[in-house]
């Protein structure tokens, strides 16, 4: 990973992703999900994408925006249907999404694997469930379970909190869910940050994700989304 | 023995929640699932020390945010904005899982479409064949607790029970649940019987009719 | 994990450690060793014991002290031969010692996944080695993989710098190195501590390990070892 | 073309850090191991923006602490005492070794016993019978960045090669290493033929009599 790079706009930021990517998103609901840099993907025109998130948009905002305009081909996540899934459910239930639904540890502990270079590992998690299908298992000291394999990304969109100039990223409560999992499973991480501040102002024992995990930063102005309305 | 309380009928959900609360031990880990079981939160006195964990990556959750409390950076795992209490901690959603899975909490509760006499558990799908499967946290939290407690009604809107000899619906784990704790009744799955401990409107010999189930009683 | 315990001394913090038990022991040579806990624990006299740890003691002193004391039966380690590990170099030599071999990222990652309650992984360090006799293979994705499986202890044995009154823990600087991972990995976890602060004082962004993973913490006083001299 | 220096001997080995160091990327993250690659660190100028990792859990290692800046907490993993940059942060040994595991750091400097002409490195255990196995990191540093460097005296004390056709030390890594600085020369290997990029105080044709291995120039 080379240096950080600091960009002036979410547009910049997402330049270069290429048809056919794979895409990690942050956020759990809307704590942590990079609005501005999907905004952006929407605007680039990436197509033929496969996302990785644990939902799958709500409403016309965020994710469910790039669902409608057609961008993508696949949805890897854990919870797609929610009550404002409607852009994600017609196109799935209409044959033109392709949906794998994994476990929320499991999609977790995937994107782990793949930052941490482990070629593959036995979760208990599903064992004797219709999403075991297909999948090896093994008893291991009496216990079974399942053989799951790393999820890489091409590039990873994830908001944090604030960013050194190195790159170096904190986040804000439970906001932080999938960011730092994301930042290290991706070939490419790119990050929205409320603020960027002078390499040294963040307590280096409070760095969630260092700054090697971290290809582009961009600063975007705080959004005032409804947190209710918003559900 | 079971304990027959034939006075009155059956638990409401917040009566329920408070059943459950005094079963929950002093300073334990515990994860609430969406729905009803978070208003088990509602019955736990500070003092009781016990620390609430939610799988989106916090321990410490305090109660719902009211007003100016409302934080989009803080929900719980069913996104309602939360709060949090002296003595929390923030970690990412592998670690989180982690926790669970490595079976470092105490007690889970869930809510769930049926309970198997066996400790199976059915709450992530209903196996209609047009229904969109979405299966969030409910397969890592069915396995990852050291007691795995359902809190559900009885008995479904067309009166079938949802303590079963085994489940109909997909599962989200198997012979996981240790306790079912429900309106009409409170029971200990998972072993060579269904044990009832305790009972509501109803009595042990009715309720065993009405779920064609054998029960037992607790032993002492 | 029943609520964190605050003892007034390591000898109460290691009361129970019974004979035969698995010990993790923190520390990455003098950074994070909790010198306090092991004098409390050859004080408290367990034997045959069995001690996983980054390095097999220096000098005559912490660890080394342990194994001069016979109450060690198995090590499990990645660096035990270190100028003035004279203890352990006897005992490893005269057959009273039994030597477990592990790379120090696979140490690391391997009671991880005991802590993460993962039956097993696919690690690539150590394929085509002298370590990687008599460990399943695998290849994935066109590269090989040995199967590893969790390091769990009895207990956990670990130094980090301050605790608040639940039992949350930060540490201080690279004395971090295996504590999170063996608080995770171990059924009872013990802490020393420099100091302990009110609950609420330790920043929720920024605690490390969290109170689940601590059973027993006790504040000791800083040790002013000599850094150099001790190697 | 190989660049031949015959006019001088061979590299003293702190010249040799000179020369790797011109070799590391601007603004690369950078594992330096225990032992001579420490010294590359004070020829990498901080306008480079290098970053250094040390896998007892930080990035932005600075230098080796003097006086009053030795802190018993703060050690590099050779366990001497080293001081933190701006920038810098701290993390536990799992997620220390998972970044090296994954592929995330740019370059690791190591020293070896031998490396072989495929790529291969022994550098943890002599295979003495009578030695006591000791691995530390060396497994995991041998197969954990995107290049691994070799920096070592070309020859033993005895005269013997350390570039070899096949180790005979035991492994520490198969095919690992894509580059070795040496004294004597820089080599590429892993590829169909040992590459010679630059040799000092030695001719190439002399380099391939006493190693007896085939060498071959760059290309271009």
């Amino acid at each position: 990973m080379a240096r950080t790079q600091l960009m002036e706009t979410a547009d910049e930021a997402v330049a270069g992703i290429e048809d056919g990517s794979t895409v990690l998103v942050g956020g759990f609901g809307l704590a942590g999900m990079p609005f501005d840099l999907i905004d952006a993907l929407i605007r680039q025109g990436a197509q033929d994408l496969t996302i990785v998130s644990n939902n799958a948009g709500n409403g016309e905002v965020g994710l469910a925006a790039l669902l409608k305009a057609g961008r993508v081909r696949k949805v890897v996540c854990s919870f797609p249907r929610q009550a404002d899934s409607y852009v994600f459910d017609e196109l799935y239930l209409s044959g033109e999404l392709e949906l794998e639904v994994v476990p929320q540890g499991n999609l977790a502990e995937r994107m782990r694997a793949a930052g941490a270079g482990i070629g593959a590992f036995y979760s208990p998690t599903a064992v004797g469930t219709p999403l075991a299908e297909g999948k090896e298992s093994r008893v291991i000291e009496g216990r079974e379970y399942l053989l799951e394999y790393p999820i890489k990304g091409d590039y990873a969109l994830i908001s944090a909190h604030t960013a050194d100039r190195l790159g170096n990223l904190v986040y804000r409560k439970t906001a932080r869910n999938f960011g730092p999992v994301m930042a290290a499973a991706a070939t490419t991480t790119i990050a929205q940050v409320s603020s960027v501040v002078p390499t040294g102002a963040l307590d280096p024992e409070a760095v969630v994700t260092p700054s090697i995990y971290v290809d582009r930063v961009v600063a975007v102005e705080a959004r005032h989304y409804t947190v209710q309305g918003a559900r | 023995m079971t304990v027959e309380h034939l006075d009155r009928g059956p638990l409401t959900m917040d009566e329920l929640a408070e059943v459950i609360a005094r079963d929950i031990p002093e300073g334990s880990f515990v994860n609430l699932g969406i729905g009803q079981p978070t208003k088990i939160a509602d019955h736990l006195p500070a003092e009781l020390g016990v620390v609430l964990h939610t799988e989106n990556g916090m321990l410490g959750m305090g109660p719902a945010a009211r007003g100016d409390e409302v934080d989009a950076d803080l929900t719980n795992a069913g996104k309602v904005p939360v709060t949090e209490l002296p003595g929390a901690s923030y970690f990412h959603h592998a670690d989180s899982f982690a926790m669970m899975r490595g079976g470092h909490l105490d007690v889970c509760v869930l809510g769930a479409y049926q309970v198997a006499a066996n400790g199976d558990l059915a709450n992530w799908h209903t196996g209609r064949p047009d229904a969109i499967p979405a299966v969030g946290g409910a397969m890592d939290l069915a396995i990852g607790a050291k007691d795995v407690f359902v809190m559900m009604g009885l008995f479904g809107k067309d009166g079938s029970p949802k303590l079963v000899e085994a489940c109909t619906y997909p599962l989200t784990g198997v012979g996981c649940v240790s306790r079912v704790y429900t309106d009409h009744g409170v029971f200990e799955v998972g072993g060579p019987a269904v044990v009832v401990r305790e009972t509501w409107g109803i009595g042990v010999e009715e309720l065993g009719h009405r779920l064609g189930l054998p029960l037992t009683a607790p032993e002492g």
